[in-house]
């Protein structure tokens, strides 16, 4: 099996677990939201490869080439990373409002702050 | 011309009106131009249900392209009910707003909250109504970015913590459906949902599409908050503002379980998904673990809110557990109870925004004599409670009668027997309710405790009022959500 | 900020090429790579570029929060109302073949005016967005 | 009046009355008028039926249809049309009871205690008309949450236990067992109907038989078959007259009618008989009738022990049911009327003597009845009738039962009989003995006792002839019209007799 042909989807896989890992792992909000945006970006990275025709250009309509790569995943993915930008803002805004109602944004001090009366 | 473009007008309407509150700011003027919007898609969704009903599904193609390559919207009898329990619930929490948002959150930020009212639900009608599993996604995020801001607008800081809990969860759920949506599109080449189940076949069994169905599966479930996925719901509907509670738990999750139910049933097919691969036999003991779990963890909360947010967790094993159920019953049975639970977890949670108005608080202690304060509040509550339960005359009960007649037909006691035990769990923490309500004796000086404003009490009486009509008539839900489950069954196509 | 010529000075340079590309952006999309959302990402770049370096009371100056919040609400009510108004003209919502009295016009004239909302929402919310951070420490 | 209109009304009468009580509860005497003369006309509703059941009508008339196949209806048989006028014609007495109960008592929140009571009352006659399982059902549960309120009605914290324990037994039961079982013979027959003959013969088989059955019978909890029987001396806390309607017509009756019509219309007697299936039944009703009365031997709480002894009466009646035979099915069936007059009298007695003397246990009775021989002596026709001695009804419905046993060749159940005829004498009577032959311990000369605290002065409304204390006239009329009617069922038995045969047409 070719399975250094599709090297793509290895970067995606190790993208996408590596920002997952770091959702999980960190406790720094900011950090987990980076983790995420990671999370998210490997995604967009795996639509852009499906989407590539092996000796295709860029979907524009033109008499010198016959091979295209598909445009479809493109206009999804501007839609998702759009989609990413609008979490990413509310997630940031979230984050500012929290800082400044407990004072930190690493969630164990938040655990803490909370578990006083 | 309305008659026909009513697919596109269903979301645009409160779409285009979501703006148009930012354009006034101001809470009266949003407010007006909230309800007019969320009006007009509850006519509309019950125009396109009557449709649906004589002629058989309708499909809209947006922008005038065809099918396949165009974003159609798809209306059939699953679509059409769920998109009436919507916006029919929109309906009833915009009615209920004004007077408990005066109260809990600020003046100046009600026409933001108008807006991602509006917002959140253009995001569930879309999700219900298109045919496009690409768009699906599309919808979810713009109702679940909505709702992280609804939930955050709680007075509580803690608010602002369930609602960035929330937005993780939600965000990494959404990308795993996202990823499957990719996935499919690998192995299919097209986003159309018909499109899709009809070129799945010869590549159904490849290991692409297991892992498609696989990120969908687990994606959908964090949405749907099925239990062990959960964790991020009690807290966002303990904090959340009491309206937004209602209106997330009566429909959100509701709308996931009905992408689940689409995407395993049109999508995938029910032999694929149900038989070649180990979902059947991993929902189902989700599903009553969950039932049991979140059922028992409800019964020792403090707040009443938490409470009822354990017990949509186990609301929603119900559900699933008609969904896993892979029969026309056990559908019929799932579908009615989305319907019925909705309204009265949404009666409840009205009943308890009532209360927080009142007395400012939703710990069960500080319920202590509201029985006679608040006599109708109370009531309703009863009502909602009993359903919960299963209690005859009300809707819970045909759920329930469903849920056990579909587990009877294949056989499965235990499961039937669990569905009845975990019942008795209902009472135990609904009647912790009503025993302090109405038999504990209020604190000294709280007399001044009254009765909610009329304007609360009615859309809330309207639903406990549809809770028991529901309960006696079936013909509209059970009948509409047997005809649903036959056709997802694909019994008569 | 004041004090760095260097900066003020080539900012000032840039700002209007920017601000070109962008709308080059947006109203080549027809043909080429490019529309609304590129080009409200371009525009708003350059704006708060020129906020960064001129600060933020100069840059409210320009475009004021309520401003702001207008052009959002309009980009979005353009987008929309394109496709009512193909709808009173007996299409699909968005059908632009009805636009104009020939589908071709119609399709130019109907991408047109969509990406214009797109654009004119994105650059308003990019923008938004970073005031909204960029502001809080003043309250 | 026509049947189907009557059977319409007969439902509606009771309901009104609650919304009227709930509406008029600031005026205390047109609230009670209220109460008593929906009483009055709902037995009369019921009563104008009477003639078209005996000559074989069967008026029915449906609501609504729930789902297809599933609807929401009446439909009077005789069996239906026994525990309707037992349960109508026993809520004018125990109104007219309770009125003087409450006031004597001065107890609080009367008007939800009427209200609620009316309620039950709507839900009982719900029961007794049920055309399917289904109705039955929900009038089964409606009647368990109506009677809540009125069991905690004292508010304290034993009431509140009792309550739990009131609740939580009758749901668990039902929701677990009454409801699986109903839905389960839904999904076997495809119906739920009340069908002369049964409607499982020929759909179900073998274990599948034993199983409902067991699903049915215990799923009745407010039967009180041993080991469901705990809700029952626990809901002794309630107000009397709530034990009387509890214990005599509401709630028990319903229960052990639900077991005696699934026997009669989803099993069919000759069904069950030829499965076999019922001979366990028999012998857990045999078992309940001689540990409830050992039980009922020991305690002395008044209340507590006829609590037990209605548990042990009770699975009279499921036993007469188990016997799956004419005799035992009818015989079954007129026990509930004769059991429910002479059970009531007892229970006013008891409440009678709380109200005039404060007096709830047995070791205190001693001497009591020289103060109110009237009540004693009702007492004591109780006591005969619950007993079986004749000229009392009971006597008729034991007779059959026995009959029943003996039919069966069940002579083990059939000796039990015997046996527990003798511990209802050796518990029951010593309270006549003690009240009419012992000398008063430690009162002084006004029947003042020592210990009783927070109600200690004589309640308003007690009768004072020289020695004579006597209960209200309210408590007093009632217990004599139940005492009388104990007399009058055993000359009007075969009439009853005559209604009920058709249950036991094979």
């Amino acid at each position: 099996m070719d399975y250094f042909g599709l090297y793509n989807y290895w970067i995606v896989i190790f993208l996408m677990m590596t920002g997952f890992y770091i959702v999980i792992s960190r406790d720094n909000l900011i950090k987990k939201l980076i983790g995420l945006n990671i999370f998210q970006t490997s995604v967009f990275l795996l639509f852009i490869t499906m989407g590539k025709v092996k000796g295709g250009t860029a979907p524009i309509i033109n008499h010198h080439f016959d091979t295209y790569s598909n445009p479809l995943p493109h206009v999804l993915i501007l839609t998702a990373i759009v989609v990413g930008v609008a979490t990413m803002a509310v997630g940031l805004s979230l984050v500012v409002r929290i800082n400044e109602a407990y004072h930190t944004i690493e969630e164990d001090d938040i655990h803490l702050v909370e578990e006083e009366p | 011309m309305i008659r026909e473009n009513l697919p596109a007008l269903q979301v645009v309407i409160p779409l285009m009106a979501a703006p148009i509150c930012i354009l006034f700011k101001n809470g009266r003027a949003a407010y007006g131009i909230a309800l007019a919007a969320t009006l007009f898609a509850f006519g509309a969704a019950i125009s396109l249900l009557t449709q649906v009903l004589g002629v058989g599904p309708i499909s809209y193609e947006l922008g005038g392209w065809a099918a396949p390559w165009g974003i159609e919207y798809r209306v059939d009898y699953l679509s059409g009910f769920v998109l009436v329990l919507v916006s029919g619930m929109g309906v009833v929490v915009q009615l209920f707003s004004p007077a408990s948002i005066k109260r809990e959150i600020d003046e100046e930020k009600h026409y933001l909250f108008h807006c991602a009212f509006l917002l959140c639900l253009t995001g569930l009608l879309g999700i219900v109504i298109t045919g496009d599993a690409f768009n699906v996604f599309v919808f979810l995020e713009i109702s679940a970015l909505s709702s992280y801001i609804l939930i955050s607008l709680g007075k509580h800081r803690r608010a602002l913590t369930s609602a960035y809990q929330y937005l993780i969860m939600g965000t990494i759920g959404s990308t795993f459906i996202l990823i499957g949506i990719g996935l499919l599109y690998m192995m299919t080449g097209t986003l159309n949902m018909a499109d899709i189940a009809a070129r799945i076949g010869p590549v159904a069994t490849t290991r692409t599409v297991l892992a498609a169905f696989a990120f969908f599966t687990v994606g959908v479930s964090i949405k749907m908050a099925l239990f062990p996925l959960h964790l991020w719901l009690p807290n966002a509907y303990a904090y959340a503002p009491s309206v937004v509670t209602a209106f997330l738990a009566a429909t959100a999750t509701k709308v996931a379980v009905y992408v689940l139910i689409r995407f395993t049933f049109t999508i995938f097919g029910e032999h694929f998904a149900f038989e070649e691969t180990p979902v059947a036999t991993l929902l189902m003991p989700l599903a009553l673990i969950g039932i049991v779990v979140a059922s028992s963890i409800a019964i020792f909360q403090k707040s009443v809110k938490r409470m009822l947010a354990y017990s949509s967790v186990a609301q929603i094993g119900y559900i699933v557990l008609g969904v896993s159920f892979v029969s026309v019953t056990g559908l019929t049975g799932g579908i009615v109870h989305l319907f019925n639970h909705a309204l009265m977890k949404g009666g409840l949670f009205l009943a308890v925004a009532c209360v927080v108005l009142r007395i400012g608080s939703d710990r069960i202690d500080d319920f202590a004599g509201l029985g006679r304060r608040m006599p109708v509040t109370m009531f309703a509550f009863v009502v909602a409670g009993l359903s919960m339960i299963g209690v005859p005359l009300t809707v819970g009960f045909i759920s329930k009668w469903f849920l056990i007649q579909a587990a009877i037909e294949k056989g499965w006691w235990p499961v039937a027997a669990l569905v009845l035990l975990s019942s008795l769990l209902a009472v135990a923490y609904i009647w912790r309710v009503v025993e302090i309500a109405y038999f504990r004796k209020p604190p000294e000086g709280e007399d001044r405790i009254t009765e909610a404003p009329v304007s609360m009490l009615l859309p809330m009486g309207a639903l406990i009022l549809a809770t028991i009509f529901f309960g006696l008539n079936t013909e509209a839900t059970a009948g509409v959500a047997r005809q649903a489950a036959e056709y997802l069954m694909g019994a008569v196509r | 900020m004041k004090r760095h010529s260097v900066l003020r000075v080539v900012a000032k340079l840039f700002l209007p090429y920017i601000l070109l590309f962008a709308l080059y952006v947006q109203f080549h999309g027809d043909f080429g790579p490019g529309g609304g959302f590129q080009a409200g990402v371009i525009f708003a770049a350059a704006f708060i570029l020129y906020a960064l370096i001129f600060g933020l009371r100069t840059a409210h100056k320009v475009a004021s929060a309520d401003l702001l919040r207008i052009l959002m609400a309009a980009g979005l009510l353009l987008y929309a109302s394109v496709g009512i108004v193909t709808m009173l003209k007996g299409g699909a919502y968005l059908d632009y073949n009805f636009l104009r009295h020939d589908p071709v016009h119609g399709q130019h004239l109907g991408i047109l005016l969509v990406e214009l909302g797109v654009g004119v929402t994105v650059a308003a919310v990019m923008v938004t967005i970073f005031f909204g951070f960029a502001d809080r420490k003043n309250r | 009046m026509t049947s189907e209109f009557a059977l319409i009304a007969a439902p509606i009468i009771p309901l009104a009355a609650a919304l009227l009580v709930s509406l008029s509860g600031k005026i205390p005497n047109l609230r009670d008028s209220f109460s008593v003369l929906a009483g009055i006309i709902l037995f009369g509703t019921v009563v104008s039926i009477v003639p078209d059941i005996m000559a074989g009508g069967r008026p029915a008339f449906t609501v609504v249809e729930v789902m297809p196949g599933l609807a929401l209806g009446f439909l009077v048989e005789p069996l239906g049309m026994l525990f309707a006028l037992v349960a109508s014609g026993l809520w004018i007495v125990t109104t007219i009871y309770a009125i003087g109960y409450m006031r004597g008592h001065e107890e609080s929140n009367q008007t939800r205690f009427f209200a609620s009571f009316a309620v039950a009352i709507f839900a009982s006659i719900g029961v007794a008309f049920a055309s399917n399982l289904l109705t039955l059902f929900m009038f089964y549960e409606l009647l368990t949450l109506s009677t809540y309120p009125l069991v905690t009605h004292q508010r304290t914290d034993e009431a509140m236990r009792a309550g739990r324990v009131y609740l939580g037994i009758l749901f668990t039961t039902s929701i677990c067992f009454l409801l699986f079982a109903v839905i389960w013979t839904w999904v076997i027959t495809g119906t739920t109907d009340f069908t002369p003959g049964g409607i499982l013969a020929g759909k179900a088989e073998g274990a599948t038989v034993g199983v409902l059955l067991a699903l049915f019978a215990f799923g009745t909890g407010k039967a009180a078959l041993m080991p469901f029987h705990r809700w029952l001396p626990a809901a002794m806390v309630a107000p009397t007259p709530v034990s009387a309607l509890l214990h005599a017509v509401a709630v028990v009756k319903a229960g052990v009618f639900t077991i005696m019509k699934i026997v009669v219309y989803i099993f069919g007697i000759s069904f069950l008989a030829s499965t076999g299936s019922n001979q366990w039944l028999i012998w857990v009703a045999s078992a309940t009738i001689v540990l409830a009365s050992l039980v009922a031997l020991t305690k002395d709480n008044l209340k507590a022990r006829l609590a037990y002894s209605t548990v042990s009466q009770l699975s009279y009646i499921v036993l007469g049911a188990a016997l799956a035979n004419q005799a035992g099915v009818v015989g079954g069936s007129m026990h509930i009327a004769m059991h429910a007059f002479g059970k009531i009298t007892l229970f006013f007695c008891a409440g009678a003597i709380y109200v005039a003397h404060h007096k709830t246990k047995v070791s205190e009775m001693n001497g009591i009845g020289r103060q109110m021989p009237i009540t004693l002596f009702a007492f004591l026709i109780g006591s005969l009738s619950v007993i079986g001695l004749p000229p009392f009804g009971g006597s008729w419905s034991k007779w059959f039962i026995t009959m029943g046993a003996y039919e069966a060749e069940q002579m083990i159940p059939f000796a039990i009989l015997m046996v527990s005829s003798l511990l209802n004498v050796a518990y029951l009577l010593p309270i006549v003995f003690r009240g009419f032959f012992l000398a008063p311990k430690e009162t002084s000369d006004d029947g003042h006792v020592g210990h009783v605290s927070d109600h200690d002065g004589p309640s308003p409304g007690i009768w004072k002839i020289g020695a004579l204390r006597e209960a209200p006239l309210f408590c007093v009329l009632p217990i004599c019209m139940t005492a009388f009617g104990c007399l009058v069922l055993f000359f009007y038995a075969s009439e009853m007799h005559k209604m009920l045969l058709p249950l036991g047409a094979p």
